[in-house]
């Protein structure tokens, strides 16, 4: 099996499902020359322009009209340059894909994927390093996976464009080229709505995704050999629908949770998780629900050194299972 | 003699009769939603009286459930004219179980119908705009003969999403008929607020590709217009844009009191020259209709609105445990 | 004092700050008119058309020029017909009011109020009935406002609109004419940020806002006389920046949380109220953090009897409070 | 003789030499930018380079702290010519506490003066238009003297938000200048996937106000059409949309490499006409300019960025306590 880069892992899902059924087109904003994360790199050339073109800058249109393809027959995968330009596009998403299902009572279905890279750490300032998904993880209709793992990744992403319904497909962007690990050269789908337990673990349970899922997995070998914590490390992947009964059988088992995401704290995503938690697994917890985010302040100012100043990363996670642990 | 030069686009008689027909039976239909409404039968009701012209003259033209019609809430007359039935539109106004276009979920006069590829549509103005775009795309690349006509008023032109969607299928010069009924207002805004133009198809051009105003009081010049767009689509000639210049003669929606902006005379004027007396007065000259023919049409669409108000009004409303279902392909 | 409804509230509180600082303007669609709500009736009358217009149907637009104007020296006030229809406005909103102040380090200000009508129960079908509030308050640089009070809504529009940061200030339109209180004729604030103790109770907190926080109170009293269970009602009115103090306080005292929102459970408001509860009130905590939301499902159905099906009243409320009560 | 007929638009010659000097400035500060971030020095660098034509011959028309100026990402020449100078440019790039932008929290390029009427932008594209709108409303609504002009590329006129917003000052018929400066690319993406049109210019007639596209080699000519366009505006005559057709002659971003997307031959052939190469042959002419004057305009230009870059590399970065503070007003 090949170590292969997030990225890698993008491209290969993509250009596998391309080959496979027809249906699949690729679009978006520069595209067609690879994409400024080369995520379609060689796609014209293997596919031609009529299934990897070129939109004009416009988001909203980008995601009305793979809406409008999906409901005549094709796959479209939908590419925000950055998970940062989809506000446009939010009304499509949430007022048009995730209900035109249900609207119609089932008659129509929406098969789309939007991807877009997401996440901070690469000096991108406050407009190429939002997270965004729990703006979209809160609507009935939708699917969406962050991931910074390959090998999530492929899967994942085979399963997204497989899927009959509108996901949305979050990427890391700081993963892309950092983050490596053994991807099959087959083709294998991982099931949505899954959550992998990346580590085993009996004193806590630490839920997480995309790219703070990296950072708690280095935190929690480092405060096993360091401190003797056995943490469970929860990898989300889908955020929704969530795989409840995962992290709810591991806090069941451990008695602690800790919820770590990139996210601006208030109001994140990890809200959800840690409601869930207190109220599903009360009987179980020997400690606070707590949390760990990116304070309230916009992700990220373009200055390293504010940037690093607001940016959670592995010492965070660390210091929080140490705090957590001794409660 | 005058008859001679009447320019009847090509229809025959027959249809020039189903045209008229459809006409009547969407101002029938529309007439009875608000009826019922006021008699509180219904929460909502949208008229598309006064646009008889624009939707059936320009929906004619579509070869139903092969070209594909992409609505907004006042198509009642494209939908009848594509073939959805009178019922259909009544167990939509009364939210039954089994309305086709939604199951009683979305509002009365959201259209949609797969077999006869009507596209579910929503309530937030402009956003059916790029999916026709997608829909023609598809077309396009799968090398379909297949049309798309979209919808929508005056007041959606100055959404992004109509820049945006239009831009984009002149670029992909997509097989997409946009037509947009303009009535002068968008509920009480005035079109003068709306757009400092005076037509609105002057926009085309900047996407690069043609666009036309047509009097839609006229249902055949509309026709005619919509003729020639969807055979320049066929042709792969790419999009065209149809501003219909229309009225409405009721208000907004059962929630509007168009008094407040808008002149009883404005709207007697306009009511003096709509499309149907126009079209009536075009037939009857033809000798195409008398006052029997003219009484029996009548009773017709009468008794089809009676029919399926009585149908729809007993029918069932949805059960609430399904109220779940359909959020995802099941 | 003259018993009002919560639109007389809203409309007197604009009218008052029109005429008290001449650098307050309001528009939207259908707003010389009156508006669809009759908010701003009398408004060209009293005031003329250079202070409150028409726009053009463009939310983007409506927003952000708002946000120009403001730059330029004047307080719009930019109504939104309908809170389902502010999802066109979020990338003005996020990407540009919340942030202009952070990023240019305090040299640009957006004195802007949003104003929109939300909520579901007047059979508007599911695109005009939404909730829309999480999204915003996750957002730093916002402040976001939730009333069905015809009293906190005059006082909090006033605040709004002299707040020198950006409001989203939510109507809830079912209490448009259905909630009736006494509202002072003259001119009073009430702070941003500080939540109001509606009812004092020593069994269990119920934090609300916005219409559920109308069906909280009447359920409470029931649960008081039916049950002798004493809730103390929270009804939070402005969800950003959350006034934490009181909520935990009030949790510390009762030993049970539940929280109740109109919108969909799954990562609403309500989930962060929850997880700040179970993770700085768990010593206190006697009972699961509870909440009760509409299931997640599209809100609202246009079939009657679908809506009465998710929607989540006063009767679902004293349910919940007698479960926790029990535990 | 030809000397003669040369229309310098009204400038003197000290003014003409002042904008040769200006396009100059914007040159070198793009050139050393695009070098420190190759050398590690920075991490994100925009060049203004080719654009010094559209830009500095545009906002020269602007009053700087009366009129407004609403800018993009590559407005370098723009800042500089409105008033911002080299160290408050590479004070952005170095993401310096006392950056005035933004105090190191934008990206470089994002310009923000308050003095001078620079409003402080984003990343998005096209999001700045109807703040420029909005800003010309409160203009007009508060009876001032004041001009807006907005800067973006090709690629956002097909955002929604260009289109809301000309519409909305097209009905309002605000004193706004929109500019657009086409450079045939939306980073990678050429024009003709952009549009569908040879002159975007055309759109502003279906906004009811003029568009002209001028060509961004000549400084003067953009300078007439802009100074046509403030004289609109400052009559009441309501928005100008101007197009200038430029080129960039380096990469998109520190980010891109155009030499996936651009032949060699086709940068080459722009850089043999583009404004500066022109507006010195003129300015040789004109006898404004000889080999002396340009050394020692050269050398000025030389000594600024180099003061500018010193400066800015030894200035303090923000204080990472100061990162909560300006999030709400203090
Ligand atoms: C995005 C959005 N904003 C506002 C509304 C409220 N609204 C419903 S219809 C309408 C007017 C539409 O006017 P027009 O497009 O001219 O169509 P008409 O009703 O006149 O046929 C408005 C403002 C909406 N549905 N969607
Ligand atoms: C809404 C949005 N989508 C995508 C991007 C990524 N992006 C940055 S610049 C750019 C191209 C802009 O091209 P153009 O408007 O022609 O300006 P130019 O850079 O050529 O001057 C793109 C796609 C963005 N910043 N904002
Ligand atoms: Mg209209
Ligand atoms: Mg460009």
């Amino acid at each position: 099996m090949a170590v292969k880069t997030l990225i890698e892992a993008v491209r290969e899902a993509m250009a596998e499902e391309m080959r496979r059924d027809p249906r699949v087109i690729v679009f978006g904003e520069d595209v067609e020359e690879g994409g400024v994360f080369r995520a379609t790199e060689g796609f014209v050339q293997e596919f031609g322009r009529e299934r990897c073109f070129d939109t004009p800058l416009a988001e909203s249109a980008i995601v009305g009209v793979a809406i409008g393809a999906s409901l005549n027959g094709l796959l479209p995968i939908a590419e925000i340059q950055f998970a940062d330009f989809i506000w446009p596009a939010v009304d499509q998403i949430i007022n048009e894909a995730a209900r035109i299902r249900w609207r119609s009572n089932g008659a129509w279905g929406c098969p789309i994927v939007v991807r877009a890279p997401y996440g901070a750490g690469i000096r991108g300032g406050p407009y190429h390093s939002q997270s965004v998904e729990s703006v979209f993880a809160h609507v009935p209709g939708l699917k969406v996976v962050c991931v910074a793992s390959p090998y999530d990744a492929k899967g994942l992403l085979k399963a997204a464009i497989r899927d009959p319904d509108p996901v949305l497909f979050f990427e890391h962007k700081r993963a892309y080229r950092l983050v490596r690990e053994e991807v099959p050269e087959d083709d294998y789908v991982l099931p949505l709505g899954q959550a992998a337990v990346k580590r085993e673990g009996k004193d806590i349970t630490l839920v997480s995704y995309g790219m703070m899922a990296q950072h708690a997995l280095k935190a929690a070998e480092r405060a096993a050999e360091e401190d003797g914590i056995q943490v469970e490390v929860i990898d989300l992947r889908t955020l929704r629908p969530l795989d409840s009964e995962t992290v709810l059988a591991s806090v069941r088992k451990t008695g602690k949770a800790l919820v770590a995401y990139e996210d601006n704290l208030f109001g994140g995503y990890g809200a959800e998780i840690a409601a869930l938690i207190a109220e599903e697994a009360f009987d179980y917890l020997d400690g606070p629900v707590t949390r760990l985010a990116a304070p309230d302040v916009p992700i990220s100012p373009f200055s390293p050194a504010l940037e690093d100043a607001i940016l959670p990363g592995e010492e965070n996670v660390l210091e929080a299972i140490r705090r957590l642990a001794a409660y | 003699m005058a008859v001679e030069k009447v320019d009847t686009a090509g229809l025959t008689d027959q249809e020039l009769l189903d045209v008229y027909y459809k006409m009547l039976l969407t101002r029938a239909l529309s007439q009875r939603m608000r009826v019922l409404q006021r008699m509180g039968k219904g929460t909502f009701a949208v008229s598309a009286e006064g646009h008889e012209g624009a939707q059936v003259g320009s929906a004619y033209v579509l070869r139903p459930g092969q070209d594909w019609t992409v609505p907004y809430y006042r198509s009642v007359g494209v939908a009848v004219t594509v073939g959805m039935t009178a019922r259909d539109v009544m167990m939509a106004f009364f939210a039954r179980r089994d309305d086709i276009s939604s199951g009683g979920r979305n509002m009365p006069n959201h259209f949609s119908h797969r077999e006869l590829r009507i596209v579910s549509g929503s309530a937030p103005v402009a956003t059916q705009v790029p999916h026709a775009v997608g829909i023609a795309l598809a077309s396009k690349l799968r090398g379909l003969d297949e049309v798309t006509f979209v919808y929508f008023g005056d007041g959606a032109t100055s959404k992004g999403d109509t820049h945006e969607a239009m831009n984009f299928a002149g670029v992909h010069r997509l097989p997409v008929v946009f037509i947009c009924e303009n009535n002068s207002y968008a509920i009480s805004v005035h079109i003068s607020k709306q757009m400092a133009v005076e037509n609105v198809s002057i926009r085309a051009q900047g996407y690069g590709f043609p666009g036309v105003t047509v009097d839609g009081n006229d249902v055949l010049a509309v026709y005619r217009a919509a003729l020639e767009a969807h055979q320049r689509a066929r042709a792969g000639e790419g999009p065209t844009f149809i501003e219909v210049k229309t009225y409405r003669l009721a208000p907004h929606s059962s929630d509007d009191d168009d008094r407040r902006y808008r002149s009883r005379e404005e709207v007697e004027a306009w009511s003096q020259r709509e499309a149907i007396v126009r079209f009536r007065a075009l037939l009857q000259e033809l000798g195409l209709l008398n006052q029997e023919k003219e009484e029996s049409l009548n009773r017709r669409v009468a008794r089809e609105v009676d029919e399926a108000t009585d149908y729809a009004e007993q029918a069932p409303p949805p059960d609430p445990a399904t109220v779940f279902r359909h959020l995802y392909a099941e």
